[in-house]
């Protein structure tokens, strides 16, 4: 057990799992990085974010394998490796790129199982880059995972921590079904304990990240850390919450969310994605459907303006919840 | 050549039950009973069963829209695809998949397409799945003269090339892609040069000759296999019927259909190429020809008999498990 | 004015805006068809579903333009021409085919004008086929137009009947800003009186289909007939209904439809899309954040399931909502 | 050649001015005064000033992620763009898009893109709408040699010689997308001939030549101001920096800097090549020199003391107008 950042989280966590199955293997743009190169040195780059660093050297080309810039042919080849039975874990760089290779997630890997019958398992893992915090602009900023969400067929899954982003990888890894795996890019330097041995987080299965009576507040990603922050901040004032983080999007663990509902009759829903048909309605759409008769007020959704994120980081300071603004909604929603 | 008699016999058995599983799943989609979208295979079978009779164990094949004869030359069961154009739940996918997503992983089917492009990047991680374990299986592709100009396409040639991986590409000219012709969709007046311009060498069948596709395939195959990278195989060809069934074919030059079924009949040809040999007669392949009516028959019988699927079904086969694992 | 089918009506407001305005041109596979075929024919296909006919003959061929089998660069062409001040109209097909061309949609002309500094304008409309009733499975089905809904910078339309379908496409063609417009596939032979002169709906401006005070239904697309089949049905048990067609997700007509919650209480939602971050959860959020002192009951939301639409007959009638559904919804929620 | 005395100062004071931009941008960052990503065009300047010394009027460029070169090169104001990398409201797109989508349509620049293979596509419509109009105008589209591989690029250049639009494609090869080599992802040998394989003619340069690159991109806008349809420029080059600011370049040779910065500068290159002409000298390059840095200095000011954009403003410019309309 020692401090480990979530890159390193889940580099260890790729690392065991590879050296426990060989059907386990990385693909996609410098995941082993300088193939080609002058210098010879394959495989020092480890992914862009470092996230794959090590293993060309521990596992070797035909695990660890670089590609053209081809997002279409990544998806493809994990989901057509992973129909054979290997363990593909893809690395997409940016969720934005979902742009270029969304018919291989959407349309090709998560529904064969279904067109095919239930006669198919394809148990590969695609991880991204996801959300906003780095001046990256519209192109390089954007969560996804709630417009994955939507799709039948696909698993998806945010962590918010390191500890759990090990133990959800590894699951990840485990699973016979597709899973999305998104990693806050905001999150990759928080560190965190981080057992060095394996093991799993089960898929649907929400963390209960503070425990309070007035008010349950839902996060992703990197809000859950905000929301904790807005939480502890209001502790002089009284005000308690339960602060859940669902940690999958897709299965979502309803049964935590309702039960807390009903306990406290206060949502608050934060997500960094726009507002329109993303997981903070999601939420507030199942309080309004399953916990109608609990709530006593207004549900609150705090999120992302319908705008596209913006360069500046004044004007992205604005756009991202900040934890002033999850605060703020808190003491709304208890008013 | 070297074909035996039985291969010879099995090709054209084959052959003949796409034929007439395609003649017959027209008839019934006029008389209504077929729902969906189908798009038929009449034509073109020398193509698939040039290609598949080289395939064994696990090599794969991925298809198109255009799926039928793809997946019955690999070995898919023929009553079981005739139940899934019913939408029984009997059907190769219990009736959610349709023409369109006929299936059968275990006997190396990963499936007809319904996305123009969709198979070949999925084919080049079949073919990934095969080096990395070592093996000297082949993932084949099948796609269109139209689907060569969707990016999905580029990619995965130019991945099978930098991955070295034995990736088969079947570009199957039948010279339309719904109402276009090749010669306005294909930018350049050399379709098998711009293929072979990404780095793996191509060879070229005549599509309606069962033989010439064989001899083709069988070097594209070869290359796969001695772990030269991937290959490519260029036919020309022509559909019998529309782009789909309903198509008022406006496209076509006066007697083009009269044409194709005159000249370009793989059975036919397949009939005058065996004449002479020994290995077979032409009362094998009229015997093979009654047990293949007989086959699509007793198909549409069984099609027709076969359970429906009921309303819980639909939230089946989503996942494996959803939830806590 | 006389009858006229959705297809038809659609096809009339493009002959009409074409014959205006020399910056309009249509682009997409077979638009024209029959391009290098030996018949000579060009122009006789009209695109698949008809709705291009009579095009090509009209106005040429630099204005009814076929395409290869590239929808990227279809939108792209249409994205780049609209900036040069075009009024492109690009064909898509399937509204399922996003998943092959979402980038050029969603993080580039979708987004040009914000990255740009608002410096820019893309007057493009990307037309689809969009949803289920035709046993064409998973890949052939989707609606999609909630998916778009949750991406800022494009604009969606939904039309539920002829009418709509021609004053909102002579609107997405006017109108400065990308618009996404979606015909759902089920609608294209139904007809209703539409006038033969040009008109326009403007965005963001829903439909009041039926009036009544006991329950506020919102639904889209094709579900709208459904829901007047239903609502109509239930008159002889005495409980009447507003049934509200937003006509479209976005702009949202939020006004329309809070005002008659408010007169209500009660409401349903009904969209044929699976139940995830969907447009059911996001009215049925909007309910529960800015309507929910007038609610009197929980949200009913009826939806697909969240699985792939599947290509058997029942199936797929037992996976769309049907009238039924949407009874035992207002049922339910006046229960 | 017949370049002009004018033509060939305005030259050299853009690659001047995207140099001393880029070296500043690179402090700068280096200082932390820029946020986000950056990727710099040091360099590859001889290419965006080839090219666009040919443009003018409603020609057209769209970009990459290394768009700054481009941008410059076809007019985008200096100072705008400094403040844009600032973030300032003053910026050239109010601090919005930042360095990955400087853009100024009245110029036509379509925008730096930080998608790779995002710009092609929109390119071909940038040509198509010339030639709707009739007008003898190019759309350019520069893209790298990673960039290639892309499907949406493919797909672009098919449908440009298809619809035999006015479309420029710029092939930068500076051997890297990011840290991967050419040599590895690009599976074939000739990357000119895969290219040339789509049907259009491309023409090779020396991308850290001025006189090379010029000469190449006016057969190529030549040929598609004439109505030939697509054309293609294909110049090798080399970067200075890291992939973005910060990488360690571990993919270099030894001395492969050393040996960029000596033998491939074109500002040197430059130099040299017009050391005998009359019409310049190197006291009128020395001037501009002086000029650039002041007016790169000036940008850097400015951009320092610029006004910063309020959070009213993150909602802003999102439509045109939404709602009723
Ligand atoms: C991405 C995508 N675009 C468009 C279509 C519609 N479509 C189905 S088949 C087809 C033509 C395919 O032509 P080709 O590849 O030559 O195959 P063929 O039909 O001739 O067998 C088209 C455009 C589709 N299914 N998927
Ligand atoms: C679709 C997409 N995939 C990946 C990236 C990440 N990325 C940014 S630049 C780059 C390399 C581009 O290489 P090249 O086209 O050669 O341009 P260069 O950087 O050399 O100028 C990559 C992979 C991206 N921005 N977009
Ligand atoms: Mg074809
Ligand atoms: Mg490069």
């Amino acid at each position: 057990m020692s401090q480990k950042t979530m890159r390193d989280a889940i580099n260890e966590a790729l690392h065991q799992a590879m050296a426990e199955d060989d059907s386990v293997f990385v693909i996609g743009e410098d995941v082993a990085g300088c193939n080609g190169a002058p210098s010879g040195k394959v495989g020092v780059t480890g992914g862009v974010f470092g996230i794959t660093g090590g293993l060309y050297e521990k596992f070797g080309p035909l695990r660890c394998i670089d590609t053209p810039i081809s997002e279409s042919a990544i998806v493809g080849a994990a989901a057509g490796a992973a129909l054979m039975g290997m363990r593909p874990v893809a690395e997409i760089m940016f969720a934005d790129f979902i742009g270029v290779c969304m018919d291989q997630i959407v349309n090709q890997m998560g529904k064969f199982r279904y067109m095919f019958g239930g006669k198919s398992e394809c148990p590969a893992v695609i991880r991204f880059a996801a959300g906003g915090g780095f001046s990256a602009a519209g192109q390089h900023s954007q969560a996804m995972y709630q417009v994955m969400t939507s799709f039948p067929g696909l698993k998806v899954v945010v962590p918010s921590n390191a500890y759990d982003a090990k133990g959800l990888m590894l699951q990840a890894i485990a699973d016979n079904d597709p899973v999305l795996f998104f990693e806050p890019k905001a999150l990759y330097q928080v560190a965190c304990e981080v057992p060095d041995e394996m093991y799993k987080i089960p898929f649907g299965e929400a963390a209960m990240v503070r425990e309070g009576d007035d008010v349950t507040v839902v996060a992703f990603g990197q809000m859950v850390g905000k929301a904790a922050e807005a939480i502890d901040s209001l502790e002089e004032s009284g005000i308690t919450c339960d602060l859940i983080d669902p940690r999958t999007t897709s299965p979502l663990d309803t049964k935590t969310i309702l039960e807390s509902i009903e306990a406290t009759g206060r949502l608050v829903v934060v997500d960094e994605a726009p507002p329109r048909c993303g997981l903070t309605t999601d939420i507030a759409a199942l309080a309004a459907s399953k916990a109608f008769h609990s709530l006593k007020a207004p549900v609150v959704q705090v999120s992302a303006p319908h705008s596209p994120t913006p360069f500046s980081p004044e004007l992205e300071a604005a756009y991202i919840p900040s934890v002033e603004r999850i605060v703020a909604a808190i003491k709304e929603v208890t008013a | 050549m070297g074909l035996s008699r039985e291969s010879l016999l099995r090709a054209y058995r084959q052959m003949k039950t796409i034929r007439e599983f395609e003649e017959r799943a027209h008839a019934e989609i006029m008389n209504g009973q077929i729902a969906g979208f189908t798009h038929l295979y009449t034509g073109q079978e020398a193509n698939a069963v040039g290609v598949c009779e080289h395939l064994s164990g696990s090599d794969t094949i991925i298809s198109t829209h255009r799926g039928h004869g793809h997946c019955i030359a690999r070995g898919a069961d023929v009553i079981g695809m005739m139940k899934e154009l019913w939408g029984s739940s009997e059907g190769l996918c219990k009736g959610k998949g349709g023409s369109m997503h006929v299936a059968d992983i275990e006997n190396g089917i990963l499936g007809a397409n319904g996305i123009v492009g969709g198979g070949p990047p999925i084919s080049v991680g079949a073919a990934l799945a095969q080096k990395i374990r070592g093996t000297t299986n082949v993932a084949v592709s099948f796609a269109g003269d139209g689907s060569v100009n969707q990016g999905t396409t580029f990619e995965a040639m130019n991945l099978a090339v930098v991955l070295k991986v034995p990736a088969v590409f079947v570009i199957e000219n039948n010279y339309y892609s719904e109402h276009t012709n090749i010669s306005y969709a294909v930018g350049c007046d050399d379709l098998k040069a711009r293929t072979e311009a990404f780095g793996f060498p191509v060879f070229v069948a005549d599509g309606s000759n069962f033989f010439d596709v064989y001899e083709a395939a069988g070097k594209a195959i070869e290359h796969c296999r001695q772990g030269n990278g991937p290959a490519g195989i260029f036919a020309e060809t022509g559909r019998f019927h529309g782009h789909f069934v309903g198509d008022p074919q406006d496209y076509r030059a006066e007697g083009e259909l009269d044409d194709l079924r005159e000249n370009s009949d793989c059975l036919k040809i397949f009939r005058t190429n065996t004449a002479d040999m020994s290995e077979i007669s032409a009362s094998d392949l009229d015997a093979i020809d009654a047990e293949v009516m007989e086959l699509i028959d007793r198909s549409v019988t069984e099609a027709k008999a076969a359970p429906r699927p009921t309303p819980d079904q639909v939230t089946e086969d989503v996942y494996i498990n959803y939830g806590a694992a």
